[in-house]
Parts: structure tokens; C-alpha cells; sequence
């Protein structure tokens, strides 16, 4: 055949697979937005739910999902941007960083399970906390760790080395250049990554089951800080939306419990979308923020 | 070629001048200086002192070692990790390589303007008051002050005295590389190190640069790499030939352009490689 | 800074009648859960001062919470000892029974079979009757559904239905929990398999279909006659006797004003059991 | 210049370094952590509760009631299902590299990157409800049987890792030079010939990793494929039998067991092989990589 | 200087060959072309003819166009999206741009040396196969006799027979520069472009592939551009000047370098600027 014709054939293939994939999450979320229609409904998003009469809403699981969203980002941004300024800009080459990437890859490909059970181990068990929202959240923390730190290392390391050798060439030590132009140059990468990090928190199901329960407590804002009730508690259990889902499809006896997973699943999604369009507002912005109009030209003609 | 010839005359005529060489106090001072990029033997047995308020040319063929020898020269090449030395410079005296040697302070005595311009993605004020900031001056009346001087001594305070607060970016190439220069001058520098300064420049921004560099070099002590011969013949009073990490030859610039001592030296300024 | 440290002395005051306050945290069995959590429900609003959480998270869960300290009670579909090896530690624990449930045998509404005996039932878990027809049914095959062998569910099945025959994990599926098993007998033809009673309560758009044991039906009636053979307790396990609001919260779930909601959910009110 | 320098500055640079330090180690020790507690607990099976660690990977006889942990089943399950993934996905995860790299830029920088980024911001509880819901019953009308099987976790698995290995080959594509390209295209070649045969062979490595990294997640996932395979203990005789994983034992199992048992220990002990497994697969990435660097 | 001095005389014997220039047939005539990069007009109405068997180089400074320009002669300028032209290219009397136009064919006639080596991560066997494999050769014999053809041709035969089966990223830039050149001669070309072949090279490797080109030019049209003016006098016919993306002088390489008509073109050989 001629190379020329392969060449087409080859070309239209390629256009098959991309235009199937972007077809099947099409479908993916039609279906899931299909199955939850009305999950809109503002007594659904706020309600209690319910363990045996139908109507429950997802009230408490939104607040948990965001709550643990929060603190975990609280406990695994620094931890993750310190990694990966250390990794940029510290580590020496050797044996130890290569341990320490070894350390993050091994980490990386934990299975969730794996870190739950250490999570029931050590945070619900051995600290004797119970289930908590702290236990979950230093659960996904492990889980989220080395993709953050992966993310600002590779953030740091596109900052162009000749602006931080201009700010050293004047005088400025290693901290100072970080602090004061590399960081700031490599946020918009930075940000875009801890909010891609956020859609997959928001989802995460089997670390937490085993870490922040399946249950809440009903939540009393009035309450003691310490008491479990309150919903600030850091040390009280909470289910999540993701592992709400879970719980309905294994153990739902309200009559409504299919419907109210898929609205479930609805909304879920439509958080995962939101933080998405987020991440790439806030690059976008961010970039004009920083670098002008003329970073981007830079851009594209790197790129050719 | 017509333009070289006169250079030489001209050159020819300031020899008395030329003679008293040594009679200027000396800013650096490299002394058998080795280096290796792992087991890439960069820089071979350097020997090059370096007077105060001159221009000293670096010049000689891609690779040849001259930007890894003016990083060595601010300790900028410690970024590299896999990068070993052996030998001295003495800068005014101390040798950089001493353990007890603080190399911020070196930093900002000894400012370097690079081969691309380097602005940070600040303002342009911010730019220039960057390394003041850095060094403890908080006044904003002072650090108002230091940014005219600077711009003005790199002959760009009336090009964007009125868009001080805008983004660096936004400038042309030519006038990012005066800023750059200016940030530099912000910090009172003793030595300017430029690395092909205006490589990247249109005709007219070389010509603003080179000017520039004439002028700066009654204040400060100035070492320039290019690529240019021409260049090096036009704004330098001395110098240095490098091949593979070696300094073939250094002498006067009007020397090395009219009687060069080695054949390759005469290679390479007649075009025959590089 | 949590509350889950100090089990069982957590209220003000003894005895039942005088107020009490306190935190109760329990957790365990799903199979309990729904009961527990509206016995808890209702129970907070008679007493505003206690706080009771309910957790689910498995049987074993339960008792290893409770045998931790880290839950004031462990629900339980098993005694603690079945479960427990440890000697010592099983002799700290206090199985406290609060229910009993009935489980179904349920299979895909186009099974045409409404009756098997123990017998047949054995035969289908154990994979020797592999066809409806062998039982009176038409040409179906039959699709065999198990929970996991750890599930309570399923160790109450294997106590008092298959008794000495073993069932076969190698046909069939298995499903994690209560709603995956409902799903897919409702979406599977010929499956069969057996559920809590609590999980069958009214209003659900369930297709499946109950099976008599023997012509008894899964009812409060025919368990507390003796005629309905599986079926099996719920049990509240403490650390030591309950004491405080964990005892009076166990008190209130198998009081005689209780007993109607326990009947309506599904599970069996421990008055309807006293004599067995 | 030598010698005095203000507190500050040396404060700064000194406190900086150290937390960030301090933020490597422990990422260090967090992994030593896990590694060492699971590693501790499984191993009791083997310590405390006397189960033959060579029974357990070789054996097919899971009955705990009977003192059986044979976990082959499970291990061979986990290895199928994943293994299928990524002969699915990784076709597809290259082609969507390849296309997204060198076909049409800027289609796949504006529509495919966002949809794969999506693709693994649907959480992994909501493929599993997609896979029991449209799934299992597409397969069970089609290809007879149960449904629940195999080939259910294969798809759904195979979907969950697309994202990762086609953005990691899309890295390792993006690494190669573009004047390799040029050259390629310099002698004549069509478009095809320069990626299959000089850019391919190229990021062969990045491409490896990806693959490997896709397998190693497919491993681990316990919630969708526990949800849609079937979870019988028994080896798979087709695509469309039901059969058991890994991590849909331990979920299936693991709440409902008392810490101390010789079961729950087998289980941690399953939790230890997942742990061992994963670890493998980077020292395989590690190889890959270094085997690449030499050249 | 003394060398360009030397050239130029030996190009002034020449002159009467060179007055016969329309007497060769054009391999490329360029008639009107522009060329756009976004809004960035870097080709501006270029009009330039070349011809057969001839060595013409194209200098100017860094970015007047004289990559873009190369790349067009290829249509490897299509790999940057954004890239616009108008005007047109003739290559042996057909229009380049015409939509069915056949471009691998263009550039299976036309070879390419670039400015960096770029072998592709094979052996140096496999490296000068490659053109021919896909261009459908698949004879094991017949492919040994072009690969040792291609590469006695780039003159790098000697060097590399014994290793051929090695990886090609084990040679040295020069020699790697050379594989480049005969993985491009296995196509047989008619054209080839060069793009400052020589300037990641060192001195002896320069000079091998500057002798190669001057073989070579026996067999092909050669079109090279250059940094080095030396260079570009040493070995050229014919010779462009660019600047800002215009052709301000195209002349006999002799007359460029000797009498320059624009005062821009002298400037710059003289190096005032670039
Ligand atoms: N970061 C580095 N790591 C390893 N080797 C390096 C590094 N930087 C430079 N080299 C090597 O050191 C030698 C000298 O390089 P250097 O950059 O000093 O040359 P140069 O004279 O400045 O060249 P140019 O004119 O191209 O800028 C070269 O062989 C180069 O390959
Ligand atoms: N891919 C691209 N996208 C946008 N603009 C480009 C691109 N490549 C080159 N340019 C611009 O086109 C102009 C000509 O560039 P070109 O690379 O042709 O210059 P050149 O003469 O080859 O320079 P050099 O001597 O540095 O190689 C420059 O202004 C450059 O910025
Ligand atoms: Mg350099
Ligand atoms: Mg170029
Ligand atoms: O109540 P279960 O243990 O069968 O889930």
C-alpha cells in the first residue's frame, strides 16, 4: 500500500480514538446526569439524610465532603509544596533524593485501600480518635501527597533558571529567590494542580471508609468545639458524599436509596466539573496576572 | 575589515598607555583555576588577572568554556551540582573559594547581565528595587532614588520613567536588557559580568548597549563575553582568547587584533573556524 | 479533644428515670444500623443531653471497637465469642441481645417456585441443584448469590440453614453487602440468595420474590413459633455490663414502647422472644 | 565581606531550608510507616497464626472457616483484570497521546486534555454504579451469563486508567526532540512514518512507565471492579466469568473480621502481597528508566 | 583577514563564469514570498533565484528570517501552525505551495542538515536506511550499498565501518553532523539545505564538512545558511544578505564580500553590527 494511503488510514484512526473517548465521557456524564436529574433540588442538597423513610437529602455528606476537602488541603499543601521546593531546589543528587523519589513513587502507587487500612490502623486505632474527619483527612493527605509534591516540583522547575540565577547574581540567598520570584511565578501551575488534587479528594471513597466512618452524628452548630456534634469538630466522624454513595448502593434500606446515590453521583460530578473549569480559570488568569501578554508568545515558540 | 584596520591604528597609538598595565590594582586574580562538569574538564589551568575600570574581553568558538568561566567568577556555576573546581580567585584580595567566603555578599558586589534579558515577571520598578530590597532598604523615598539612578545609568530612565509600574515583560528586547543592567547598577556593584550581552539584540540596541558599557567602565570594572569580534575590538581594552577551556591568549585588545602571538589565535579572529 | 475516650461513665447521673447526659458512640453491623439509628433518634428526644452516634463498618468492626475502647458499644449480627479468639478479651465483653431479625430467601420474580425446603435450599448453596426444574420450578438455571463468608448474614445462613453442608463459593457471584445482593436478584433471572428482613421493608420498587422454608413464612409470628428457622439475634456488645446512657440507650431499644417500631422496621422486638 | 552577616539573613535561609527539608522526611517516614505497620500485620499470619506463606500464594482454597488461605485466585484475579485493562487502555492512551501531540494540537490541548483530566475526576464509587448499572446488564444480554465477570472489571478498569497512561505517554511524546521530527520529515516521510518509526521508539520509555504506572493503579483499585466482577472464588474460565481480586476480598472482608484472627491476619497478609505488588512495579519503572538512561 | 583578501582575488579570476549565471538552470525560484508567524511578518517579499550546482549562502543576523526562509524551501515551515504565506516558490518549475503539490516528494528531493545534529536514536546503520526503508527499499543488499555509499559520500566511512550497528549517539557532534549528511545524500537528493551545519562544531570537524560541501556541490545544489561571513566567502557562489526578513543583497559571493552595494550589507560584514 501506498505510504501515503497508510498515512490517511493511520490519521483517521487516530481521529476515531479522540472522538470516541470524548463520546464516551459524554455518554459517562449524560448517563450519570441523566439518572440523577433533580439533584438540583435545593431540600436535597441541604436535607438530612435519612436511614428508613424516603425524601433524605445529602445535606450533612455536602458539608463533611467539603469540610474534609478543607482540612485536608490545610495539612497536605505545605507538606506538598515544601517536598517539592525541596525537591527543586535543595535535594542534592544522590542516594538519599533517590530514596526520596522512591519514597514518593512507592507512596504514589499505593493502592487507596492499602492507605486506608494503615489509616485504620494508626489514626482510628492506635491514636484511639475513632473515626474522624482528622483520620480521613491525614488519610487522603498520604493518598494526595505525591502528586502535590510532583506538581510544585515540576511547577518550580519551569520557572526559567535564568530569572532565579538574576535574583541570586544580586545577592539573594536560595530562600529569597524562592520565596520571592520563583514561587510566585510557578503559583498559576501550582494553584491549577491543588484544584485538579480537590476533584479527586472531593471523590475518594475506600481510604475513608475505614478512616472517617460512614456515619455523622446529628450537627449541632451551638455545640462545644470539642463536642462531637459540632460540625467544626475536627475529631468527630463524617461521611463523605463519595463514600454516602457507597454506603447507599451496599447498605441502603430507604426506599430511595438508588435515587438518591444517583443524585448523588450527579452532583459529585458536577463538583469534579466545577473544579476543573476552576483550575483552568484560575491558570488562565493567573498567567495574564503574572506574565503578561508576552508570556504566552514565549510559549508557543518554545513549543514549535 | 575597514573598520578593524582602524581600530588597530587607533589601538597602535594608545600603546604607551597600554605599557603601564600593571600599575592598575587588580579586581580579580584566577590562579590555576581547573574545572569539571562531572568528568568534562571545562576550564584548564586559567591563569587571568583582571584589572579595575577596564573592559576585558572573553571571546573564542562555541563551547570553548567562556560563560562557564564568568560564572565561576560570581560562583553562579555552583548551581550545577555536578560542577568541581580547583585552584583560586582572589576577588580584591580573598579567595571566593574559602570555606568562610559569603557568597551573597560577593553577589552583590559583582553583577551580571546575561545573554538573554532576564527581567523578573515584575514591575519594572519592582525589578530595579529588587536587589536594594533584598540587601534591607525599606524607605520608599531611598528606594524611589535608587531606581532613577540605576535606570539613568543604564540609559533607560527616559524611555519608561512613565510606566514605571507596568510589567517588564511588555518592553522590547533591547530595553529589558537596560533593565537588567540597571537592576544590577541598583546594587552598587564593583564588577559588571556580562555574558554576549547584546547577542540577542537588534543593531541599534547593541550600538545603545555598547556605548553604554564605555561609559559604565569609568565606575566599575567590566568582563564581557561575545561572540563578536568586532565587538570585542571595539569596547575592550583587554582580551582573552579561550579554546576548549584553555586561555590561549591575553593581552591588549589591539594586540591580539593586529599581532596575535598564536596561530590559533589568528585562526579564529581571521574567521578560519568558530 | 474527642469524645469516643471514655466509655460508658460518660452520664451525670445513675439509674433510669433520672435525666442523663453523655456521649454514646456505637458501631458495627449493618444489618443493625438502621434499627440502632432510629432507636437513637428517638431516644435523643427524650433525652436532649445524650448524644448517641451510630456507625456502621461491619460486625467485626464493632467488636474490635468495642474491644478497643474506641466505641462504647460494638452492634453485632454474632456473639462476640464466635468471633473473638482471644480468650481473655472475649471474657470482657458483654453480648447484649436487643432483636432479633428474620432473613428471606429471595429470588428474581420470574423464578416460578414460591416454597423450598431446607433440603433443596441446601442443595442449591452447595451447587448440586443447579436447574429451577430440579425443585419444581421451570428450565431456568439457577444463579446463586452469596455474601462474603465473613458477612453475619451469612453465618446465620450457614448456622441454621445449611447447617453441616458447606455452601460452594466457586459458583455464582458474590456480593459485598445487603443492596448489592437486592440489586442484582432484581436484575438477574433465576438468582437466588437471602437477605435481612429489615432490607425488605414497604416502598421499595423491588422486584423479588420471597421464599417459605418449609411453608414458614420470614414473620415475627413464625419465628417466635419456631416454625421459621433462619433467623438469629442482634447483639449490642459493651466492655463490661453497660452503664449510664449506653445502658439506658440499650434499655429504651428493647423496651416494650419501643417494640412496635422495632416490628415495623423488619427486625423481631426481643418481648416477642422471651420465652425461646 | 567575609564573616558578618545580619541574623535575619541567615534566619531566612536557614528556617526556609529546614522545613522544607523537614517536608521530605516526612513524606520518608510516612512511608516507612505504612510499610512497616501492614508489613507488621501481615505478616502475623505467617508468625502468630501459623498460615504457610507458600500455601497462600500457591494455593486456590480461600475457606477461612475451615482454616484455608489459599489466595491464588485473588492474585491471579487481580493480575487478569488488570493486565485486560491495560491491553485495552493502552492502545487507546497512545493513540490519544499521539493524536493529542501531533495530530491536532490544539483539539486535543482545548477538548481531549480537559476530558481526560474529567475521566479521572469521576470518582471511583460512581464508575463503580455505572458499571453495575449499565454495565453488568449490557454485558448479561449480550454474551449470556451473569454479567458480573472479568470482563466487566476489565472495562470499567480500563477506563479508570486511561487518563494516567495517556498523559504520561503524552509527557514522554512531548520529550522527544522536534528535530527528530524535522529530520524525519526532512527525508519525506508522511506524518505516520515519522511517529511510528522514529517517535515511537523514541519515548519508549516514557510510554513503559505510563503502562506500567496504568497496571499498577489497575492493581490497587478496589471499590468499581469489586463492584462488577463478581467476587467468586474461582479461577476465571472465560472473559465473562465472575472471579475474585485482591482488594475486593479485603473490602468484602475486612471490617466483618476481629482483629487477633488467624482470618483477619490473612487478610492483612493480602493487604502486604497489594503493598509488594506495588512496590514491584516502580522497582520495574526504576528499571525501565535506568535501562533507558544508559544509552 | 588575509584568508578573505585570498578568496577574494580567486573569485575576481572567476568572473567571466559567473557572468555566465543565467546560463544555468534554476533549481528554485522564489517570486514574491511572504510569510507570517501570527501577526509577526518575518518574510517580506523575497525574491531570489538559485541555481543549479552552485553553493549559495544566506547570512544576516540572528532573526532576519534566514532560518524561516530555508524551512520554506521545504515546507518543513508547516510543523509551526500559525505560520501564513503568500507568493510563490518554484522548485523545477512547479509551485510548491499547490494544494497537490506531493510534499513528501518535494522533500525526499530536498535534504536537510540542521544547525544542531540530529541522528535519530538508532544505529548509524539504521540511521542512513532510514530514508530509503521508507521510501520502500526493502532489499537487504541494495540497502547495505547505499548506506555505504551515503556514508563514504559524507566522508565518514572510514570512521564509523566497523561500528555501524552501533548507536549513532556514541560519535562525536562532528561526526554525527556527517551521519546527518549522509542519511540525507541515501535519498539521493537534488537540493540540499543546510542550516549553520557547522556552528556546534569545533574547528577540524568545521573544516570536514566545509570540504564535504564543496565535493558536493559537483553533484548537488547546495543552499546553506551561516553565521560565519568567513565561512560564507570561503565556500559559497552565491550569497544572500537578510535583514529583518527582507533580502537586501543577493550577488556573487565575491561582489557581496568585496563591493557591497548596500551600505547595510557592509556594515554588517565589517561586524558594526549582528
Ligand atoms: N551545565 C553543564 N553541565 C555539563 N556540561 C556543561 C554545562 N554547561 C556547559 N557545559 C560544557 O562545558 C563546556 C563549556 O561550556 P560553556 O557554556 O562555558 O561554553 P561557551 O564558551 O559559553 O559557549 P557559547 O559560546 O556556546 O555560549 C562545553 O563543553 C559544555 O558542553
Ligand atoms: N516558531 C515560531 N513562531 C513564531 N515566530 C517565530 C518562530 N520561529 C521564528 N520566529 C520569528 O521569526 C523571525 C525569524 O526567525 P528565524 O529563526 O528565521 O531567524 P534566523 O535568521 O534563523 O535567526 P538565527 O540566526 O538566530 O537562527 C524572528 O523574529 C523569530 O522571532
Ligand atoms: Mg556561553
Ligand atoms: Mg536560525
Ligand atoms: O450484616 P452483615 O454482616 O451481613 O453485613
Amino acid at each position: 500500500m501506498n505510504s501515503r494511503t497508510v498515512n490517511k488510514i493511520w490519521t483517521g484512526i487516530f481521529y476515531i480514538v479522540a472522538i470516541f473517548i470524548v463520546l464516551l465521557l459524554g455518554f459517562l456524564v449524560f448517563e450519570i446526569l441523566k439518572r440523577g436529574w433533580g439533584f438540583w433540588d435545593l431540600s436535597f442538597l441541604t436535607g438530612k439524610s435519612s436511614n428508613v423513610e424516603a425524601g433524605g437529602g445529602i445535606g450533612y455528606q455536602l458539608w463533611n465532603s467539603f469540610y474534609m476537602l478543607i482540612i485536608t488541603l490545610i495539612i497536605s499543601v505545605p507538606l506538598g509544596l515544601g517536598a517539592g521546593i525541596y525537591l527543586a531546589e535543595y535535594a542534592k543528587p544522590g542516594k538519599l533524593l533517590n530514596f526520596i523519589r522512591l519514597c514518593i513513587d512507592t507512596m504514589a502507587s499505593l493502592p487507596s485501600i492499602v492507605v486506608g487500612l494503615f489509616g485504620l490502623l494508626v489514626f482510628v486505632t492506635a491514636t484511639g480518635w475513632g473515626y474522624t474527619i482528622i483520620g480521613g483527612a491525614l488519610a487522603i493527605t498520604i493518598l494526595n501527597l505525591p502528586s502535590l509534591a510532583r506538581v510544585s516540583e515540576s511547577a518550580i522547575l519551569d520557572v526559567p533558571g535564568s530569572v532565579k540565577e538574576a535574583s541570586l547574581g544580586l545577592g539573594a540567598t536560595r530562600w529569597q529567590t524562592i520565596v520571592k520570584i520563583t514561587l510566585p511565578s510557578a503559583m498559576p501551575q501550582i494553584i491549577t494542580g491543588v484544584i485538579l488534587a480537590a476533584g479527586r479528594i472531593f471523590g475518594e471513597a475506600a481510604a475513608l471508609i475505614y478512616t472517617a466512618g460512614l456515619m455523622t452524628p446529628i450537627l449541632n452548630p451551638a455545640a462545644d468545639l470539642s463536642n462531637p456534634v459540632n460540625p467544626f469538630n475536627i475529631f468527630r466522624p463524617a461521611e463523605t458524599l463519595a463514600v454516602h454513595i457507597w454506603k447507599l448502593n451496599s447498605e441502603g434500606i430507604v426506599p430511595d436509596a438508588q435515587a438518591i446515590a444517583t443524585k448523588s453521583a450527579a452532583v459529585l460530578i458536577i463538583m469534579v466539573l466545577i473544579f476543573n473549569l476552576l483550575a483552568r480559570l484560575f491558570s488562565t488568569l493567573l498567567q495574564k496576572h503574572f506574565e503578561g501578554s508576552k508570556g504566552k508568545k514565549k510559549k508557543t515558540q518554545a513549543a514549535a | 575589515m575597514s573598520e578593524i584596520k582602524d581600530k588597530k591604528q587607533e589601538m597602535a597609538m594608545q600603546t604607551e598607555q597600554s605599557k603601564s598595565m600593571d600599575a592598575k590594582p587588580l579586581v580579580y586574580d584566577t590562579r590555576n583555576l581547573n574545572l569539571w562538569y562531572g568528568d568534562n574538564h571545562a576550564l584548564k589551568d586559567i591563569n587571568l588577572p583582571i584589572q579595575e575600570n577596564e573592559v576585558t574581553a572573553i571571546i573564542g568558538p562555541s563551547g570553548c568554556g567562556k560563560s562557564t568561566y564568568i560564572k565561576v567568577l560570581n560562583r553562579m556555576i555552583e548551581l550545577v551540582p555536578s560542577v568541581k573546581t580547583t585552584g583560586e580567585i582572589l576577588y580584591r584580595g580573598d579567595n571566593i573559594f574559602d570555606k568562610s567566603y559569603q557568597v551573597e555578599e560577593l553577589r552583590k558586589k559583582v553583577g551580571m547581565v546575561f545573554q538573554k534579558p532576564n527581567p523578573f515577571p515584575k514591575s519594572i520598578y519592582e525589578n530595579v528595587a529588587y536587589g536594594p530590597k533584598i540587601h534591607g532598604v525599606k524607605n520608599k523615598k531611598e528606594l524611589d532614588e535608587i531606581v532613577e539612578t540605576s535606570l539613568r545609568g543604564a540609559a533607560i530612565w527616559d524611555e519608561v520613567k512613565d510606566r514605571l509600574h507596568e510589567n517588564a515583560y511588555g518592553l522590547s528586547g533591547g530595553q529589558q536588557q537596560r533593565i537588567c543592567l540597571a537592576r544590577c547598577l541598583a546594587v552598587s556593584p564593583d564588577v559588571i559580568l556580562m555574558d554576549e550581552p547584546t547577542s540577542a539584540l537588534d543593531p541599534i540596541s547593541t550600538l545603545k548597549v555598547e556605548e553604554l558599557v564605555q561609559e559604565l567602565k569609568e565606575k566599575f570594572s567590566i568582563i564581557i563575553v561575545t561572540h563578536n569580534m568586532q565587538q570585542a575590538a571595539r569596547i575592550s581594552d583587554k582580551t582573552a582568547f579561550f579554546l576548549s577551556g584553555e586561555v590561549i591568549e591575553f593581552d591588549d585588545t589591539d594586540k591580539i587584533f593586529s599581532t596575535p602571538k598564536d596561530k590559533r589565535t589568528e585562526d579564529y579572529i581571521t574567521g578560519r573556524f568558530g | 479533644a474527642c469524645g469516643n475516650d471514655n466509655p460508658n461513665d460518660a452520664s451525670s447521673s445513675d439509674g433510669v428515670g433520672a435525666e442523663i447526659s453523655g456521649i454514646v458512640t456505637a458501631a458495627g453491623s449493618t444489618a443493625l444500623l438502621p434499627l440502632a439509628d432510629v432507636a437513637a433518634n428517638e431516644f435523643m428526644q427524650k433525652h436532649s443531653d445524650v448524644s448517641v452516634t451510630v456507625q456502621g463498618g461491619g460486625s467485626g468492626t464493632g467488636i474490635n471497637q468495642v474491644a478497643n475502647g474506641a466505641v462504647n458499644i460494638g452492634n453485632s449480627d454474632v456473639p462476640s465469642a464466635d468471633k473473638i479468639e482471644d480468650e481473655a478479651l472475649a471474657g470482657q465483653l458483654v453480648d447484649n441481645k436487643v432483636s432479633g431479625i428474620a432473613f428471606g430467601i429471595v429470588v428474581n420474580e420470574d423464578v416460578k417456585v414460591d416454597d423450598l425446603t431446607v433440603e433443596q435450599i441446601q442443595g442449591i448453596f452447595s451447587g448440586k441443584i443447579t436447574n429451577w426444574k430440579e425443585v419444581g420450578g421451570q428450565d431456568l438455571e439457577i444463579n446463586v448469590i452469596n455474601r462474603p463468608a465473613s458477612s453475619g448474614t451469612r453465618i446465620t445462613f450457614d448456622k441454621t440453614v445449611m447447617k453441616d453442608v458447606k455452601i460452594n463459593d466457586s459458583i455464582g457471584t458474590n456480593q459485598d453487602s445487603n443492596g448489592a445482593v437486592e440489586n442484582s436478584i432484581n436484575s438477574t433471572s433465576g438468582s437466588i440468595s437471602y437477605l435481612a428482613m429489615s432490607y425488605l421493608v414497604e416502598g421499595k420498587d423491588t422486584s423479588l420474590k420471597i421464599i417459605t422454608i418449609d411453608g414458614a413464612e420470614p414473620t415475627t409470628d413464625d419465628v417466635a413459633n419456631g416454625s421459621y428457622p433462619f433467623w438469629s439475634y442482634e447483639y449490642m456488645v459493651t466492655k463490661g455490663e453497660p452503664k449510664g446512657a449506653a445502658k439506658a440507650y440499650i434499655d429504651f431499644l428493647v423496651s416494650e414502647e419501643f417494640a412496635e417500631k422495632v416490628d415495623q422496621m423488619g427486625y423481631i422486638p426481643m418481648v416477642e422472644l422471651m420465652d425461646r | 565581606m567575609k564573616g558578618h552577616k545580619s541574623i535575619n539573613y541567615w534566619k531566612s535561609e536557614y528556617i526556609g531550608r529546614t522545613l522544607v527539608t523537614l517536608c521530605g522526611i516526612v513524606i520518608v517516614l510516612t512511608t516507612l510507616a505504612i510499610i512497616a505497620f501492614i508489613a507488621g500485620k501481615g505478616i502475623q499470619s505467617f508468625t502468630v497464626s501459623g498460615i504457610s506463606l507458600w500455601e497462600m500464594i500457591t494455593s486456590t482454597n480461600w475457606s477461612p472457616n475451615d482454616g484455608h488461605y489459599g489466595a491464588l485466585i485473588f492474585i491471579a484475579g487481580s493480575t487478569l483484570v488488570s493486565i485486560g485493562a491495560v491491553l485495552v487502555s493502552a492502545p487507546i492512551a497512545i493513540a490519544l497521546a499521539i493524536f493529542m501531540n501531533y495530530i491536532s494540537p490544539k483539539f486535543g490541548e482545548k477538548v481531549l486534555r480537559p476530558v481526560l483530566e474529567l475521566l479521572v475526576g469521576i470518582p471511583s464509587v460512581v464508575y463503580g454504579l455505572l458499571g453495575v448499572s449499565i454495565l453488568v446488564p449490557f454485558l448479561r444480554d449480550s454474551f449470556g451469563g451473569v454479567g458480573f465477570s472479568l470482563m466487566a472489571g476489565i472495562i470499567v478498569l480500563s477506563i479508570m486508567i486511561l487518563p494516567t497512561i495517556a498523559t504520561l505517554a503524552s509527557d514522554a511524546l512531548r520529550g522527544v526532540p522536534p528535530q527528530l521530527l524535522e529530520a524525519s520529515y526532512g527525508l519525506g516521510s508522511t506524518r505516520w512514518q515519522a511517529i511510528s518509526r522514529v517517535v515511537i521508539p523514541a519515548a519508549k520509555k516514557g510510554v513503559m512507565t505510563g503502562i506500567v504506572l496504568g497496571l499498577a493503579r489497575a492493581f490497587g483499585e478496589a471499590l468499581a471492579v469489586q463492584m462488577v466482577i463478581g467476587n467468586t472464588i474461582k479461577l476465571p474460565e472465560a472473559l465473562t466469568s465472575p472471579t475474585a481480586t485482591l482488594t475486593g476480598v479485603l473490602t468484602m472482608d475486612m471490617s466483618n473480621t476481629l482483629n487477633g484472627t488467624a482470618w483477619n491476619n490473612a487478610l492483612w497478609s493480602l493487604a502486604l502481597i497489594l503493598l509488594v505488588i506495588s512496590f514491584l512495579f516502580i522497582l520495574i519503572i526504576r528499571f525501565i528508566g535506568n535501562r533507558g538512561g544508559e544509552k
